[in-house]
């Protein structure tokens, strides 16, 4: 049914179609500003089915090799060259296959919803292409087995993160934050690339695998681990280098926010990549009880800081931007009580499913965060403020936003029968029995969090309709569509935990702790 | 205070710059199979004299594709800052 | 706009630093150079116009239009190159014109030579490819980046 | 010690690099602070590559001897170029924050911190 010439080549197709369409979207627009439109679209939907083969062929044949320029795409190691990579590989897993899906999924909901939204700027066409840029970045990144190859896709996830933060210049503000957005993150890839080269300069290898396989953890491995985790969990806005994630995410326009959280998981997969693929290989040299603590600590002071901080916001976005602070803790808490219990004879028995929960919520989140960036998005469309102390009785004029931003908020309030309770749970169950100290902690940090969206949705829908909102509408069809598509994954995820988990999360879970398979898909059995 | 905590992260950036500095040794790599690889068989499998250019384009040839769209990417954004307002817009 | 012997000589120069520009993008499988390389000469040249001409006497000759065009251009055929190879039943990037005894396709064997162009398979169109994206896409910045200041200045 | 001088040059140079971030305030000059550092970083990834009387890994007209190693200069030139676009990019924000602002210092840069 599908071309084997496609099948063959996914892995290739999955970056080369979004980066062909963003090259001639700034082309085709004179063709007209509808055409470039239903260009991105179409762009952003083939991608997403690109996505959904390749991870089909994943989970059905398990993990995809595929060398650029070789004879063939499973070449990886050259027959005359004595059993080491040179050329740059693709190792797609279950785990960078579910990256996959999000980043696609994603990307489609927010492209619908964009294609409203951001019919009233002028310079649509950069948008676009900036967006579909975004997402070869993402998919890059998360895609790729090579190390270099990993730094020139966080590279242009920056650089295209940055540029879009920037879009409505709304009087400097968001250019102020895209600044410091692009600055961070120049600093981050350098850093990371740094650490690239302390790597390469002791094994001589770039490609994870073929690393991973050599790694003595000499002292200089430990610096490079240190700077590689810094720069990755201060793109992904964990606590303490958090600062940024406020500004960028409350100034760029809704619907580049819900996609720049991707980015932000984009970075976090890229931490979880390092820690399990690179340096899984060494548990009896380094302490693996320790880096989990580190991790487990900056979840909880994640957590802890962003829900704290996210209470007294007045401004919607700003709000929901703490919120995802605390939310990317849940993720470091779960997949940090899986590292510390790595090699360990618990592991199999719920260091697993503390990793499932926080790879889980990793999906969760993209969902219902974006759900709720593109709520908020629209009623600032409608509306022209993001002030939560003007606004108030929105529930009269526009329902569809209102049920969507219900249902995001009682997602990431963990409360049944929504996504976010799913993964939420698992993150829970385990963690009790790790440490119930930190499960408390996780619940005590849910309940603030439905208590702040509680105070939203008062703010925003509640009470009598006010005279300034009387013109107020509901907002255009593609923007409800968008909202619509990720609400609906969101309640069927919620419905089918079980069923997701066990096709989608466990294979993902399982993938990234099993750093012995990652090296023989590349290296072959030995 | 700002002060003390800026002095204290150069004076600690410097100790592992420096331990850095001494710890690779130059002009001895440690590991080399894979250059040996590209400076033994590059010109044969490629054609190319040079073999810095046969890693780029033709080893590493996504790598450079990444990094032409990096520069595409960069006049994109470029273009956005400085392109031209609509009169409705608030800029 | 500068003096009329800034002028005169940025105009003897230009046709000097296209053809050096040329040169390297065209042996950058040969010599040291390239692409990128290459087409950054070139977008000296057209920078040198700038400063000896001014942004607006080029920008309306030359035109961010063409400019814009040649970097989607390069874009274009780079990855219509690498993608080409889907064609020959290669993967992204194989090099599917090298030793194949045709265009750019002679056989080179190991060692010193004194090089010969007809080699390389799809790296000097790559090459090219790069080249022209480069050259637009620096150019473009440049002029961009004026407009903007003369915005200011005004 | 003195082998290890281009090391020894990259640790310097990223070192004020990173000190003209930390200390200035005027944002074209944390910008150039910032290419400092991708120069040191540059400067760095070309050094792991040397080999001692290696040449230039060319093979046209090429003397007797032992190359250097190719792929970290790959990877220099790749990031050579990522360092102009992001430059480019930063510079333009630099831009229009003194357009907006009147001002490219960074103390200005606090209206989000209301």
């Amino acid at each position: 049914m599908i071309p084997e010439i496609i099948i063959r080549n996914a892995p290739a197709l999955l970056i080369a179609v979004p980066m062909l369409a963003a090259f001639i979207t700034p082309v085709i627009v004179r063709a007209g500003n509808g055409v470039m439109k239903a260009w991105a679209l179409l762009a952003t939907a083939a991608t997403a089915a690109i996505a959904a083969i390749v991870a089909w062929q994943v989970l059905d044949f398990g993990t995809i090799v595929y060398t650029f320029g070789a004879a063939a795409p499973g070449l990886a190691v050259p027959l005359d060259s004595g059993g080491i990579p040179v050329r740059i590989i693709f190792t797609i897993d279950a785990m960078s296959a579910f990256m996959g899906i999000i980043a696609t999924i994603s990307a489609f909901a927010v492209c619908l919803y964009a294609v409203a939204s951001e019919g009233r700027q002028t310079g649509q066409e950069i948008f676009f292409a900036l967006l579909l840029l975004l997402e070869v970045g993402i998919l890059g990144m998360v895609s790729t087995g090579d190390l270099f190859n990993f730094f020139v896709f966080l590279e242009i996830n920056s650089i295209a993160g940055a540029a879009l933060v920037s879009y409505r210049i709304r009087g400097g503000l968001s250019v102020e934050a895209a600044m410091k957005y692009g600055f961070i993150s120049t600093l981050g890839g350098l850093i990371v690339l740094t650490a690239i080269g302390l790597l390469y300069g002791q094994y001589g290898a770039l490609n994870m695998a073929m690393v991973a396989s050599r790694m003595q953890f000499t002292m200089l491995d430990g610096i490079a681990l240190a700077m590689l985790v810094a720069a990755l969990a201060m793109k992904s806005g964990a606590v303490p280098m958090h600062f940024w994630t406020p500004d960028a995410y409350g100034l760029a326009p809704a619907s580049v926010t819900a996609f720049l959280v991707v980015a932000s998981q984009a970075s976090l997969y890229g931490v979880f990549r390092i820690v399990f693929t690179l340096y899984g290989g060494i548990v009896q040299s380094l302490d693996w009880t320790t880096v989990g603590w580190i991790v487990i600590v900056l979840g909880v002071l994640s957590m802890f800081v962003g829900v704290t901080m996210a209470i007294p916001q007045h401004d919607v976005k700003r709000l929901m931007a703490y919120h995802a602070v605390s939310q990317t803790g849940y993720m470091l808490l779960g997949v940090g009580v899986g590292i510390a219990l790595l090699g360990t004879s618990s592991f199999d028995t719920y260091g697993i499913v503390a990793m499932e929960g926080g790879i889980f919520h990793i999906f969760n989140h993209a969902m219902y965060k974006g759900l709720l960036f593109l709520t908020a998005g629209a009623i600032i469309y409608r509306t022209g403020t993001s002030d939560l102390n003007r606004m108030g009785g929105l529930g009269h004029s526009m329902k569809w936003t209102m049920l969507f931003f219900g249902i995001g908020a009682l997602a990431i309030a963990g409360i049944p029968p929504f996504n976010g309770f799913a993964s939420k749970l698992m993150i829970y169950e385990s963690v009790y029995l790790f440490n119930p100290l930190l499960a408390v902690i996780a619940m005590v940090v849910s309940i603030l969090t439905l208590a702040s969206f509680v105070k939203v949705f008062h703010a925003m829908f509640m009470g009598p309709r006010l005279p300034e909102f009387a013109e107020v509408r509901e907002v255009p069809a593609p923007m409800l569509l968008g909202m619509g598509l990720l609400a609906v994954i969101v309640v069927f995820f919620g419905v089918f935990p079980e069923q997701v988990v066990a096709g989608l999360v466990e294979p993902a879970a399982r993938a990234l702790a099993d750093q012995g398979a990652y090296i023989a898909s590349v290296l072959g059995g030995a | 205070m700002r002060g003390i905590a800026r002095a204290l992260t150069v004076v600690i950036l410097a100790g592992a710059f420096l331990y850095l500095a001494f710890a690779l040794s130059f002009g001895a790599p440690a590991a080399s199979e894979m250059d040996d690889y590209f400076i033994g068989h590059g010109q044969e499998q490629t054609g190319a004299n040079n073999i810095v250019t046969a890693v780029v384009f033709d080893y590493r040839g996504f790598d450079t594709l990444g990094e032409a769209t990096v520069l595409f990417t960069a006049v994109l954004g470029v273009g956005l800052l400085f392109r031209k307002f609509s009169t409705e817009e608030d800029e | 706009m500068m003096t009329k012997i800034v002028r005169a000589a940025a105009g003897i120069l230009f046709p000097f630093v296209l053809i050096f520009g040329f040169y390297i993008v065209a042996h950058g499988h040969l010599t040291p150079g390239g692409g990128f390389q290459g087409g950054a000469v070139i977008a000296t040249g057209i920078v040198l116009l700038i400063a000896a001409f001014g942004a607006g006497e080029i920008g309306r000759r030359i035109g961010p239009g063409a400019l814009k065009g040649s970097e989607a251009l390069g874009l274009l055929l780079f990855i219509g190159t690498a993608a080409a190879a889907f064609g020959f039943g290669g993967t992204f990037f194989s090099n599917w014109l090298a030793n194949g005894g045709a265009v750019f396709g002679n056989i080179v064997a190991f060692g010193p030579n004194p090089g010969d162009l007809n080699t390389g398979g799809v790296i000097p169109l790559m090459n090219l490819a790069v080249g022209i994206e480069v050259l637009g896409a620096l150019s473009v910045i440049v002029l961009l980046m004026l407009k903007g200041v003369g915005e200011e200045a005004e | 010690m003195i082998a290890n001088l281009p090391f020894i040059a990259v640790a310097v140079v990223a070192l004020i690099g990173i000190v003209v971030i930390l200390t200035r305030q005027n944002l074209v000059k944390m910008v150039m602070g910032l290419s400092l550092v991708e120069a040191a970083v540059n400067l760095f990834l070309v050094s792991l590559g040397y080999r001692n009387g290696g040449i230039a890994p060319i093979f046209t007209s090429a003397p007797a001897g032992e190359m250097v190693m190719p792929t970290v200069q790959a990877m220099t030139l790749t990031n050579i170029v990522i360092g102009i676009a992001t430059t480019a990019l930063l510079l333009s924000f630099v831009m229009l924050v003194y357009r907006k602002y009147g001002s490219a210092d960074a103390g200005v840069m606090r209206r989000l911190k209301e």
